[in-house]
């Protein structure tokens, strides 16, 4: 089975075969793969060299962290490599986006207001959690649809807290 | 003399100072909130009474209900821990009026060292050099602090009077931004203290903070244990604290050391406190504050000294004389503490809960770890972040610095995310092993996107775990539905796989 | 000089080496069997290669692919631990044709002491007593030792020549049960050794065991760090030790010591090693024999001196000069070493495996814990049967004692029995806590059926629980009944109903 | 709900009752019972007594590790009470016994044969497991019924190794 790995601009070729052989970039290397202790701690040892990671499936790819170093790894297979090649035009993004607590917490100010463009990375509501007051950011530009909470509100963790179209 | 401590805190320092008074022989009592039933503190503790519900304010700020438990449960003293009511003169005037020893100072000079502006004015008149600002002066209007503020000049500092932990502090750059964030700070000091008063102070730049941690008995006599660096914050919040600081000789120790006895001596201090400086690049310093209580980063200066503080603590509480004079205090080699926070370092530091799944905690020589939470524990956003704390020692700075690579890379937690990453980034930083950094050093000249250079190989390591994982959630996907059809008649196996083969 | 490592072992001593390594900043190579591909070991190290299957003469004791490895992978050194292929001359001769650094001695003096009657011999040579016996004979028959048994005198020890850890050891009490033990040393000692030759040696009675741990460069320097108490033994297993012993005074400590190190320099002695000594009720000391590697329970011996001693042996194998002179040797506060074994201290101490469930491992001041394992792991029934060793430092013998109960009380493994009752027990005896014990006070005055008085009242708290256990076990089951009914149609769980109710 | 427990000679009457509420020997306490982390592991604070064991449900009761010290607990309710008073004779402990191997390892010597008595305490089999010999004694006193096992077998965990009866 071949995959097609991207982190950021560099692009890696995965080839998995049997037998803990694997290729990546067309060189062969010896790959012994493990999770510990049904966690989410992968132990890899390659070519002897040994490697031990969090890795976490996301809405947006794979994130390894590894030695300190947080990578975020989009993987595809050749299905799916296809498939995007295939469509003549880049994806658009569109459609709501989302925005929810990441942690319970109490809305302490809300920034903005319903119909407002806002950009990425602009604050938008401060929710207070574990004594602290953190800034919750727009993750892209776009207009603010619905907004859910008020200001003094109680939330839960993955609460929706205001939608982003 | 008390035989029997109530400990009115929760989390890793209410373990800390229970180990403490296991190993003297006295016995503890716990208070708890509701969602507390299962801390560390609840379980190792002698005796446990529940307080109240999970939020502070009906918890573990309840000093009524604290000193009600202490009688009740026929404790001889109340130990405060750090935060909630540590540093409240009317919770140790009730303490002691109810005929119980409170392991602290003297509610006097927490009211002294409490109001900043007090504070500000009583080492002044010591003779201790303070942060130039609103001198001695609380309660001043917003008329009066923005007539003040162009004296002072700017950048400067809005602080609480009441203040601690950054919370109702701005930083003013320039006269026009100073009323909104003027109200902004009082109304955070408001939320915090219950008291939205305000002073200003001189920004120094390029200033380290460095803290003096001191001892004091009751019979006249007050040493300090040395410095600690805590330069290396994060809005306000310390994050990694080191002793000795690379940045202070013998000389200036010597000197800090002397002024910050002065100031505990100017409040007539009793038991252990610290003393905070800015120190400016030219070696100068200014009292900044005082910390009347044990303070979160207290094991670095234990390491170095040999000295037990919370043990020292109860024996001054229990009227001892200190062991130690000042010529006895010898340091040796260096200790560092990172502070492990449930923060996610890659997503702008924001607090993270979540039941704790699995913590592997590092260990072997030199390596200490306090903490009050373990496997199955849940992290619950009540309270604040502190995971644990990971103190090394080493001979020397470099020795302490590799010894903590090794250990902030052995340490496993999951369940929650933490700032163990930022640390690591932080220990392979060439400034921070050269010791060349300040108060602003994470802020402005710190990132999480920076790959040291020996580490980008590291890429092509992580695209074959992403890899490897995705083969095998595909494969294992796929043994699902194979392992399904056992347990299934045959003819629905057949249509199943009939459907999957379209 | 080497920059890379292979550590030719397993288990905590693996993971300890491992440390020292990294915090040098050498790279460290594993090595692993079958068994073992999860360890800890194995994970931290920077390079792992498979050996073989979990059996060690497959694996950890196969000289030939672990040198063949260290070739491959570049490794400049091999640290042999302890067990295994620490103590045999042939692999460390092997290692060095092969052109690698021997992290230990010479093999000659690894030779000269690993057969105990040559090493007898060498050693009185030099002036030191050694305990009396068959003095300098290998390969006696077991003619000539029953006719030199009755000189030496009964009660005897047959031990063998090959030996340590009490294998191929037996007490013999008159002539008359001399035979039949005297064969079952040597096939003791011919299966753990693959040598049956054994020699006798008087058994001195109240005796303690007492070691000192030496230090040699390649530059004519040996110097020692002091003493370690070995006495509380079981079956002739260490299982916990001290440092001072409370039985050695400074006079005591310094003729022995130099005594050690006289031992050391008359095998040309090189890197770390211990000697170990008999030392009867009149502070009379008889060399016992020396341990030419490090030993297990170094940490006690690191905690009081602050010598990191794996990392003195990495230096001293990269032919530095020791970096201290006897003088330079002081001794601050008190050390113990519990040995943590997975064996069930209820029942006879037989080894218990499984995979551990859950393990909170004690910390705090003064608390170090040295393991290769952690949750999730299996305890396999391949090797010995050690999950970690906890080691507690106090400024006195009695803060160190405290602190080891504290620590003892927080420490839960869940998923295999362990042998913490038994020292928590030894940690309450009087007699531990008095320090008058010897040799045989585990098998001969102490029990773990004793309850101390002050732990009586637990009775009535276990019945508490067992109840409650009992009480909740009964209603769970019947909520799994009551929480079936939900699923099920209403006849069914009135019909069900009925029939619980009847 | 009545609970009788015997710890060796001691008995106590436990009864739960709602709420916490409990009556030792008709005393009554507040006990707030919990398992640690979803673990074999119990906190209970008795009447603000903190107080944490490790509980195992055995063959022959329940063992309670507290603090160093295990406490072998027979529990009875009242129904089960009912049934042993009111059974005429004790007792009589019969049928055959199974020794099993208390862990893995290899059988490394027989020190009894098929038909031999045995007392209570006689070593009757030595087991090889993590380098160490362990002696395998007889629970009580019996005849060896049948022998399962061979001098240098390996066997596993719970392997019978022979039948006393």
């Amino acid at each position: 089975m071949k995959y097609f790995t991207t982190i950021g601009d560099k692009q890696f070729e995965v080839e998995i075969k049997a037998d803990q052989k694997i290729e990546v970039d067309n060189q062969p290397l010896t790959a012994d793969f493990q999770s510990v202790g049904d966690q989410p701690i992968y132990s890899l040892i390659l070519d002897g060299h040994s490697f031990e990671a969090s890795i976490y499936t996301t809405e947006t790819g794979i994130q390894v962290l590894l030695q300190g170093q947080l990578f975020e790894v989009q993987v595809e297979d050749e299905r799916q490599q296809r498939l995007r090649q295939s469509s003549s035009a880049p994806q658009i993004r569109s459609g709501d986006l989302h925005i929810k607590a990441p942690m319970p917490g109490v809305v302490i100010d809300i920034r903005i207001e319903e119909g407002q463009v806002v950009a990425r990375g602009d604050n938008v509501i401060i929710l207070e959690s574990m004594k602290m007051q953190n800034e919750i950011k727009a993750p892209r530009d776009g207009t603010v649809n619905r907004l859910r909470v008020k200001a003094g509100e109680s939330v839960d963790q993955n609460q929706i807290l205001l939608i982003l179209s | 003399m008390f035989e029997k401590v109530l400990i009115a805190n929760r989390g890793e320092i209410a373990v800390r100072i229970i180990r403490a008074c296991h190993e003297l022989g006295l016995r503890t009592i716990a208070v708890y909130s509701e969602a507390d039933r299962a801390a560390l503190h609840v379980r190792q503790a002698d005796e446990a009474y529940l307080l109240g519900p999970a939020a502070a304010r009906e918890s573990y700020l309840r000093g009524d209900k604290i000193i009600d438990i202490a009688k009740k449960s026929g404790a001889g003293a109340i130990h405060p821990g750090y935060g909630f009511l540590a540093e409240r003169d009317d919770f140790a005037q009730a303490v002691l009026d109810a005929g119980l020893v409170f392991i602290g100072p003297r509610p006097s000079a927490i009211a002294a060292m409490g109001d900043k502006a007090v504070a500000r004015s009583t080492v002044t008149a010591a003779g201790i050099q303070v942060v130039p600002g609103t001198e001695g002066e609380g309660n001043l209007s917003d008329d009066d602090l923005l007539a003040i503020a162009p004296k002072i000049g700017f950048p400067l500092l809005v602080k609480a009077t009441a203040g601690g932990g950054g919370k109702g502090m701005r930083e003013v750059k320039s006269a026009e931004e100073m009323p909104g964030l003027l109200e902004a700070a009082r109304r955070e000091a408001e939320a915090s203290f219950g008291d939205g008063n305000v002073y200003l102070e001189k920004l120094i730049l390029n200033a380290r903070h460095i803290e003096f941690q001191i001892l004091a008995d009751n019979h006249g006599n007050v040493i300090h244990l040395g410095e600690r660096e805590c330069s290396l914050q994060r809005r306000h919040q310390k994050l990694l604290e080191e002793s000795p600081s690379p940045f202070v000789n013998d000389e200036l120790r010597t000197q800090m050391g002397e002024v910050a006895c002065s100031a505990a001596r100017a409040v007539d201090y009793l038991n252990a406190g610290t003393i905070e400086f800015l120190v400016d690049k030219d070696h100068k310093f200014f009292f900044l504050e005082m910390n009347t209580r044990l303070q979160v980063e207290h094991p670095i200066t234990e390491l170095v000294t040999g000295i037990d503080i919370v043990k020292e603590q109860l024996r001054i509480a229990r009227d001892r004389k200190l062991r130690y004079a000042q010529e006895d205090i010898h340091f040796n080699g260096w200790a560092l503490e990172c502070r492990i926070n449930a923060e996610d370092a890659y997503n702008n530091f924001l607090p993270s809960t979540g039941t704790l799944n699995s913590v592997i905690a590092p260990s072997g020589p030199g390596v200490r770890v306090d903490t009050g939470v373990y496997a199955g524990f849940e992290i619950s956003p009540y309270y604040d972040a502190l995971i644990s704390k990971l103190i090394c020692w080493g001979e020397t700075r470099g020795e302490a610095i590799l010894r903590m690579r090794r250990a902030l890379e052995e340490y496993r937690i999951l369940g929650v995310k933490t700032n163990i990453p930022f640390h690591q980034h932080i220990m392979d930083s060439h400034r921070f092993i050269a010791g060349s950094f300040d108060t602003r050093f994470v802020e402005e000249r710190f990132s999480m996107d920076e790959l040291e250079e020996e580490k980008e190989h590291l890429a092509k390591i992580a695209a074959v775990m992403a890899a490897l994982v995705t083969h095998r959630e595909s494969q294992s996907a796929s043994q699902i539905v194979r392992r399904d059809k056992r347990d299934t008649s045959n003819w629905k196996w057949v249509g199943r796989w009939e459907r999957m083969n379209r």
